[in-house]
């Protein structure tokens, strides 16, 4: 198993986030994490990167025991990561930004710009290279996030709500991209996301969590069609909308 | 056994006289965040007001106290306006430097029209007198500070933590913007806090000046104290800065009783120490 | 005097006149002032010889004039001043500088540049034992005003002092000792420990306090519970009024109370603790009411200076006064400017006691013992006691017994 | 072999070129050594050249502090106390066993270092403002205890023997001399700091400062990087003090471990603009001559305080009106556009 | 009601908004849409007076409110639930909604609303006492618009409400803002779930780069080609 995560507990104060989820990626595989708001999805990726130690359960990723490893361990490990509220260095230009993932990996100033500039083409932000992260749109700073993640040449990539605040058609045009990615540099993907257009179109596969635990699990038709699902998080109109 | 009892007695007494002292800046540089190097300097001339409002009106120095608030108010919102507010938009460093200006200025400057001599005042009801126990002298003015000291404490941690005025004060110093959507003034909110902060410094330095020398630079003897003590007590937390007051003058008391020359560097060492254990100070956020 | 000799001598003059000595530093200034004045102009009405002198005799009426800077306590601001006063100003030599730490990195300079430099304030013995070349003092240091206070001491116990009769030796013979944690605090304070057994006394308290700390309850608690007969300051001066209030606050009244100069001899101390510094003791070498007894022209002089200042003159300013003066005689009896001169006749310099304010036996840098260079041999201290009278301080003297102006008010009073 | 090679070619690039820098200035630069390199010829009386010598001596301190307090973010109000390691170790081996001065230094920064490890980590748990405090907290506790201790001369302070000069052993000279000495520190800070600023530790660093939990996924150990900081900060402050102790010839607790040193420090990289390599020569160049001018023309007038009231007015209002330094000021001018958020 | 006349807006010289225009009624829901960094941000806190217009001017109820700071804009009765939540992340969520409530008055007010926000979203009141920063990516989307909601504004700005909710909340959420409409509220909605926020509104506005380039009704607009084509990628 590329990744797996076994029976892991987080607890804040009285506050259980997670209670005992168990699942596993392959490798290559492009996971959607779905689940209300609270569900605690994103403590679950920071349980995997390192943010926070679990309570209890283990992480293991490519047969490695992870659990516990501080969060630039894990980053060097191979798992890049993108934050739902944004974290951007913004005193540094969206291309700094970037190359400080690729000093991760090398230690070359020029072939980090170089490497920088070849991701900031990737994801279409050639033309804001010199601009300071705060000055774009929150859109666009979500797109520097994606970058700067995969600067590090992450094997296992988890996005915590990247579509967020995208039309439609930015929804579209991010689901071409992170496919183009995901094929390129041969990576697994693990996302969460609310907006249904895009998580029921990229994911291979759906884990549904609600209260802490894992509900359902299958690919996106199937999970969609569970009732526990639809009553606990996608609601009536959206069944029938489809 | 009279011993211990003797420090504890006199560590409280001072602690709380030192908590009195780091009200003020509890208000400005824990709640509201913001580095006052000047406040010693507030004390001063609280001191000084005391000093001259009850030696030229011939008044007794409590009685001036509210006078002394006045001014401290005044102080602080005049130093809100003219120059901690365009500090505010700078990065932490530049109200570090711009206050650090701020203490030098006002120091020099009292100096510069009063002269650097010391002064005391000599009339007043507390004045030199004390209770005797059997194992301890109370000095009275000193006794009244630490009076004055809870009684302040338990009015602004009040102020601070169950009115609305204190909710619009704490949600300034998190996210301004987001306490502008709310209709809270900000501007208006920050000058209060400093207004407040100068009131609290001035009735301090007006309670000091009862048992205390007077002269343009005895604000640094009192301003790494305060900060010790805010810092001890934890960010936002009024409560934990009147503690940490306590603490620091056990300490002062103990560590001055046997070894002096170094009883500072105890209290510097504790502030170390507690943070190191628990990053927020004992009461922070 | 030679032909083109300069019509301006200037000196260089370096004190603290900002932060926690500013006072001290203005009082200094003063005094050197005042000197300089009466150097340069015609004073008739003062029986001191350089009143007549307009100017100093030997170099054609050159006006010594003084430049005055703020080394702000700091060794390294000192030092740099000096270096702006000697090549900048050309200054002939420098006066200075109070804090002995400044003193020693200041006289560095000097020594380093071959400038002379006298001085008037600092006590503490090390400053003379460097073998400096281009270094003398005219106070005593803290050896003699040590001495000076065992003596004292003895002199109770024998019934010598005036006013008081035989103390019996127990009455008088646990000390207690409160430096101020700086080069003159804590030499002065290991000096009076070193000494004491000498003197057949116990060190029964010993602390060094910093003079940053806001409060000094605890201090004073500890040298209460040690229950000493004497307690014995070395001081700056508002500690020492925050160890009388808290002293008076506790009740805690010694038989003696004496401070080392700095602190207690500074009118500030008498002023603002009013009543209160009724009964301290001081060592000092100039007490306005000996002068006006003994010496008319330290009384012409205190006159002149309280007329300027609406104060007595101090330890603190006499002592800067005679530094000035001491530079006066030096350059009259060099005739030059130049260094070596000056050098030379630092080193044979003779002032008569009658010249000079204090009831020193004169000033002669002759050095009193063989690895001291460039100490005044003829200083002489005094202790003085403040004592309350008709609504105010009056500095009394006490020692030498037989210049003593009042009866000692002992023991030091109870509280009320 | 040929990978080292090409590695360390690579160092000394970075270390010697400028050449990411505009050419205003680059020339600006340029004109500032050669102006200060002839300067002991061109001025010819004593205090400018003192107060030059001091201003290499703040610029100094003020890069080694711009690393951390500048590229790191940590306001680090305690770099005094590194300077008064340095002063120390420098002074009390050459009074106590006449060791030359070259080997003082390294035992300086040594001591500095291992200090600052020592109190690191734990101080690195905490941000802003308990941050500075705990610094602050710190450096006084060694002052503290300097003054306290027997042995290292305590409140008497160490004065160190006066040799001839010029002395390479001591390094004492007359002030041309110390004039060049500081400016080779000088300069080799410098060009540390120039091969700094492009290094990927100083990208990392930034990147700490500006977010650290985006920091740590990118791989970047948080607390080591700002630890490694913290501690080449203090060699560098350790450094500034050795000179410090050989050029004063007389050192105590009180004038190499205050308090104001420290702030004054911090001041000069802020007021020139901290994180930039010009910023604390900037911040020097302004407030050095400035406090020693107007201490020295105002200071013995005898109106208390004037030379103070005055300087303390210009920092408020540089304070005021750049709060990111008088480097924010051109860096502004030259980004249009770019909207600094507070 | 609200009256924004050719408003220029500059984030340090370089513009974001172009002459600028539009109205909402009273009563009216409003919607601006608009690709990322089109300028609808911008739009929403100049009208709230955080940002101040190089030209052009804002009428609100007939007041010009150009030049009038947040604090005083927002006492006229304009409520703007911020981009990106600006929680008060020390403070409990309750100290956040009570802050919502900070320009309305009795006690009585405000307990009926905290208990329509609790209602609302429930899981606000199971974190009474938690702080606002520790709270999950929606659950702060919730105390948002729930701290908004607190207040009883003339006027409502929503900035993308339905940000980071999950789908039932959406729904939930758009369907509150009809509610509060049919009760008479006045709002102004962006929103980037187009179709659904043009399909509601009464009128809308499309923003590009900082230009109005189409209006009209919200229903007409959402079968618009150019909206078709441009927002929803048919
Ligand atoms: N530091 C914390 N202290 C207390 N409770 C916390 C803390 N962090 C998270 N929680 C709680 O844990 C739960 C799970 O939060 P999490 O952020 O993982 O949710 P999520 O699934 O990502 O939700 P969303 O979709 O809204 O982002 C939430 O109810 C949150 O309030
Ligand atoms: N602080 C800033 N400094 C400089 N430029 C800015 C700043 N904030 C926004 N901008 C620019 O202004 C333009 C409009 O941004 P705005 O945030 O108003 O867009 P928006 O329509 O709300 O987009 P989004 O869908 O991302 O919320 C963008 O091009 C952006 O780059
Ligand atoms: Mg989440
Ligand atoms: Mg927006």
């Amino acid at each position: 198993m590329f990744l797996e995560v076994k029976n892991l507990y987080k607890e804040f104060g009285g506050v259980v986030a997670n209670a005992g989820v168990s699942f596993g990626l392959e490798k290559g595989e492009i996971v959607g994490l779905i689940g209300p708001n609270g569900a605690g999805k994103t403590t679950l990726f920071n349980c995997i990167a390192g943010y926070y130690k679990p309570t209890s359960g283990k992480v293991f990723f490519k047969d490695k025991d992870i659990t516990g490893w501080p969060a630039h361990r894990t980053a060097r490990s191979g798992i890049g990561r993108t934050f739902q509220i944004i974290r951007m260095m913004e005193r540094l230009t969206v291309e700094e930004n970037v190359m400080v993932g690729a000093f991760c990996r090398i230690n070359d100033r020029e072939r980090a710009r170089r490497d920088a500039q070849e991701i900031l083409e990737l994801v279409n932000l050639e033309e804001q290279a010199n601009a300071h992260p705060t000055e774009l749109p929150i859109a666009t700073q979500k797109r520097i996030e994606l970058a700067r993640a995969l600067a590090i040449e992450p094997e296992l990539l988890t996005l915590d709500e990247i579509a967020a605040g995208l039309n439609p058609l930015e929804t579209i045009q991010i689901i071409d991209t992170l496919r183009r990615i995901h094929k390129e540099k041969n990576l697994t993907l693990l996302l969460t996301e609310h907006v249904m257009q895009f998580i029921m179109r990229i994911s291979e596969r759906i884990i549904v969590m609600a209260a802490g635990r894992k509900i359902a699990e299958g690919s996106p038709q199937e999970v969609a069609r569970k009732e526990a699902v639809i009553k606990a998080y996608l609601g009536e109109k959206y069944a029938k909308g489809k | 056994m009279a011993l211990a009892a003797e420090i504890t007695a006199s560590g409280i007494l001072m602690g709380s006289i030192f908590a009195l002292v780091a009200l003020g800046l509890t208000l400005i540089f824990g709640v509201m965040n913001v580095v006052n190097f000047a406040h010693g300097e507030f004390l001063m001339i609280g001191m000084y007001s005391a000093f001259l409002i009850s030696t030229f009106l011939s008044i007794e120095p409590l009685v001036s106290l509210p006078f002394v608030a006045v001014v401290g108010f005044l102080l602080g919102i005049i130093t809100y306006y003219l120059l901690i507010r365009y500090l505010l938009r700078g990065p932490m460093i530049a109200q570090l430097f711009g206050t650090f200006g701020l203490m030098l200025f006002l120091r020099y400057l009292v100096m510069f029209i009063l002269g650097p001599n010391p002064r005391v005042l000599h009339q007043g009801v507390l004045i030199g007198k004390s209770v005797s126990l059997s194992w301890f002298t109370f000095d009275i003015s000193k006794l009244a500070a630490a009076g004055f000291s809870i009684l302040l404490f338990v009015l602004v941690s009040w102020m601070i933590e169950r009115t609305k005025l204190g909710r619009a004060l704490r949600a300034t110093s998190i996210d301004a913007e987001a306490a502008g959507y709310m209709g809270i003034d900000t501007e208006k909110m920050n000058a209060l806090a400093w207004g407040i902060g100068g009131a609290t410094a001035g009735i301090a330095g007006g309670l000091l000046a009862n048992f205390y020398y007077i002269t343009p630079t005895v604000g640094m003897l009192f301003i790494m104290i305060a900060f010790a003590t805010v810092a001890l007590g934890g960010f936002g937390s009024i409560r934990g800065a009147f503690i940490a007051g306590l603490i620091v003058g056990l300490i002062m008391m103990v560590a001055g009783y046997y070894l002096s020359q170094i009883k500072l560097a105890f209290v510097y060492l504790a502030y170390f120490l507690v943070v190191v254990l628990r990053p927020r100070g004992l009461f922070g956020w | 005097a030679q032909a083109g000799s300069p019509k301006e001598i200037k000196i260089g003059v370096l004190f603290p006149l900002s932060g926690g000595l500013a006072s001290t530093g203005a009082l200094i200034r003063q005094g050197a002032e005042l000197a300089a004045d009466i150097v340069n102009d015609k004073w008739p009405n003062l029986d001191i010889p350089m009143a007549k002198w307009e100017g100093i005799p030997s170099l054609g009426g050159a006006k010594i004039k003084l430049i005055v800077m703020d080394h702000r306590s700091d060794p390294a601001r000192g030092a740099d001043l000096a270096k702006r006063l000697i090549e900048d100003e050309k200054v002939v030599g420098i006066m200075g500088c109070y804090n002995s730490s400044v003193t020693k990195s200041v006289s560095t300079v000097c020594e380093r540049y071959g400038v002379p430099m006298i001085n008037s304030n600092s006590t503490s013995p090390l400053l003379t034992r460097r073998g400096y070349n281009w270094f003398w003092r005219t106070t005593p240091d803290n050896i003699t005003f040590t001495v000076d206070l065992f003596k004292f001491l003895e002199g109770l116990v024998e019934g010598k002092v005036r006013g008081v009769g035989k103390i019996p030796r127990e009455e008088l013979d646990d000390l207690a000792i409160a430096g101020e944690e700086t080069e003159y605090g804590t030499t002065g304070a290991e000096l009076l420990k070193e000494m004491a057994p000498e003197y057949g006394c116990r060190v029964v308290k010993y602390i060094l306090y910093a003079h940053e700390s806001p409060d000094l309850t605890s201090e004073s608690q500890a040298m209460q519970a040690a229950n000493p007969d004497c307690v014995l300051f070395i001081p700056y001066v508002s500690d020492v009024i925050l160890y009388m209030r808290t002293f008076r606050s506790l009740r805690f009244s010694p038989h003696i109370i004496w401070g080392q100069d700095a602190g207690t001899v500074q009118p500030d101390f008498a002023r603002v603790l009013g009543k209160d510094a009724n009964g301290v003791i001081t060592r000092t070498v100039f007490i306005p009411e000996v002068a006006i007894k003994v010496k008319p022209i330290a009384a012409q002089i205190n006159n002149v200076y309280k007329e300027r200042t609406g104060e007595d003159l101090s330890g603190t300013s006499a002592r800067a006064f005679t530094g000035i003066q001491a530079w006066a005689y030096v350059l009259d009896k060099a005739g030059s400017t130049e260094p070596k001169a000056i050098q030379k006749a630092c080193n044979e310099i003779y002032i008569s006691p009658d010249d000079i304010i204090m009831l020193w036996g004169g000033i002669n840098f002759g050095s009193t013992t063989p690895d001291e260079k460039g100490q005044n041999v003829l200083g002489m201290g005094m202790i003085g006691q403040w004592q309350w009278k008709d609504g105010k301080n009056v500095l009394e003297a006490v020692y030498p017994f037989d210049y003593a102006t009042a009866d000692m008010i002992y023991p030091f009073p109870e509280w009320e | 072999m040929v990978g080292k090679m090409k590695a360390v070619v690579g160092v000394l690039k970075d270390t010697f070129s400028f050449n990411d820098l505009p050419l205003s200035e680059r020339i600006a630069f340029a004109a500032f050594l050669v102006f200060v390199f002839f300067f002991p010829w061109i001025v010819h009386t004593s205090y400018p050249r003192v107060v030059m010598i001091r201003f290499l001596l703040f610029a100094m301190y003020g890069l080694g502090w711009n690393l951390i307090g500048g590229y790191g973010g940590q306001v680090d109000l305690g770099q005094a106390k590194n300077v008064g390691f340095g002063a120390f170790a420098t002074a009390l081996m050459i009074t106590w066993w006449g060791v030359p001065f070259w080997i003082t230094v390294p035992v300086g920064i040594t001591v500095a270092v291992v200090e600052s490890f020592a109190v690191a980590y734990p101080m690195f748990r905490l941000r802003g403002h308990y941050f500075a405090i705990a610094t602050l907290c710190v450096a006084l506790v060694w002052q503290k205890l300097f003054l306290f201790w027997d042995w290292t001369g305590g409140a008497r302070g160490v004065e160190l023997p006066i040799k001839s000069a010029p002395n390479f052993t001591y390094m004492q000279f007359g002030t041309i001399g110390y004039h060049y000495f500081i400016f080779a520190l000088f300069m080799a800070e410098f060009l540390f700091m120039n091969w700094f600023r492009k290094s990927k530790m100083s990208y990392e660093l930034q990147a700490v400062r500006d977010n650290e939990d985006a920091a740590a996924s990118l791989g970047i150990n948080v607390t080591w990087t700002k630890v490694k900081t913290y501690l080449i900060t203090a060699a560098m402050g350790a450094v500034g003090g050795s000179f410090y102790a050989v050029y004063h010839l007389y050192i105590d607790p009180r004038c190499v471990m205050q308090l104001d040193l420290s702030i004054l420090i911090a001041m000069t990289a802020m007021v020139g603009g901290a994180g930039s390599i010009w910023g604390p020569i900037l911040g020097a160049a302004i407030l050095i001559p400035l406090d020693m001018y107007l201490g020295a023309l105002l200071g013995g007038m005898g109106f208390y305080g004037i030379d103070f009231i005055i300087y303390a007015l210009i920092i408020m209002v540089i304070a005021a009106r750049e709060p990111r330094g008088i480097w924010g000021i051109i860096e502004r001018a030259r980004r249009r556009g770019y909207v600094l958020r507070g | 009601m609200l009256k924004v006349n050719k408003i220029e807006v500059h984030y340090g010289g370089v513009p974001a908004l172009h002459e600028v225009s539009f109205e909402v009624g009273k009563g009216e829901l409003v919607a601006i849409v608009g690709a990322n960094g089109a300028g609808k941000t911008t739009t929403l806190k100049t009208v709230v007076g955080a940002l101040s217009p190089v030209s052009g001017s804002i009428e609100f109820e007939g007041v010009d409110i150009t030049e009038k700071n947040t604090a005083e804009v927002v006492r006229l009765g304009i409520t703007y639930v911020p981009e990106g939540r600006l929680i008060f992340g020390p403070l409990t969520v309750e100290e956040n909604l009570l802050l919502g409530a900070f320009t309305t008055s009795t006690k009585e007010e405000i307990e009926e609303r905290m208990d329509y926000v609790h209602h609302l979203f429930p899981i606000l009141k199971e974190r009474y006492k938690q702080r606002g920063g520790t709270l999950s990516g929606g659950e702060q989307q919730m105390l948002a618009i729930g701290r908004a909601l607190m207040s009883s504004p003339k006027l409502l700005m929503l900035d993308e409400p339905s940000l980071g909710l999950m789908p039932t909340l959406v729904t939930e959420v758009l369907e509150v803002v009809a509610r509060l409409k049919e009760k008479g509220n006045t709002i102004l909605l962006v929103e980037q779930n187009v179709r659904e926020a043009l399909e509601l509104a009464d009128r809308g506005y499309v923003l590009e780069t900082g230009r109005v380039v189409l209006e009209g009704e919200g229903k007409d607009l959402s079968r618009d080609p150019h909206i078709k084509k441009a927002y929803l990628g048919l």
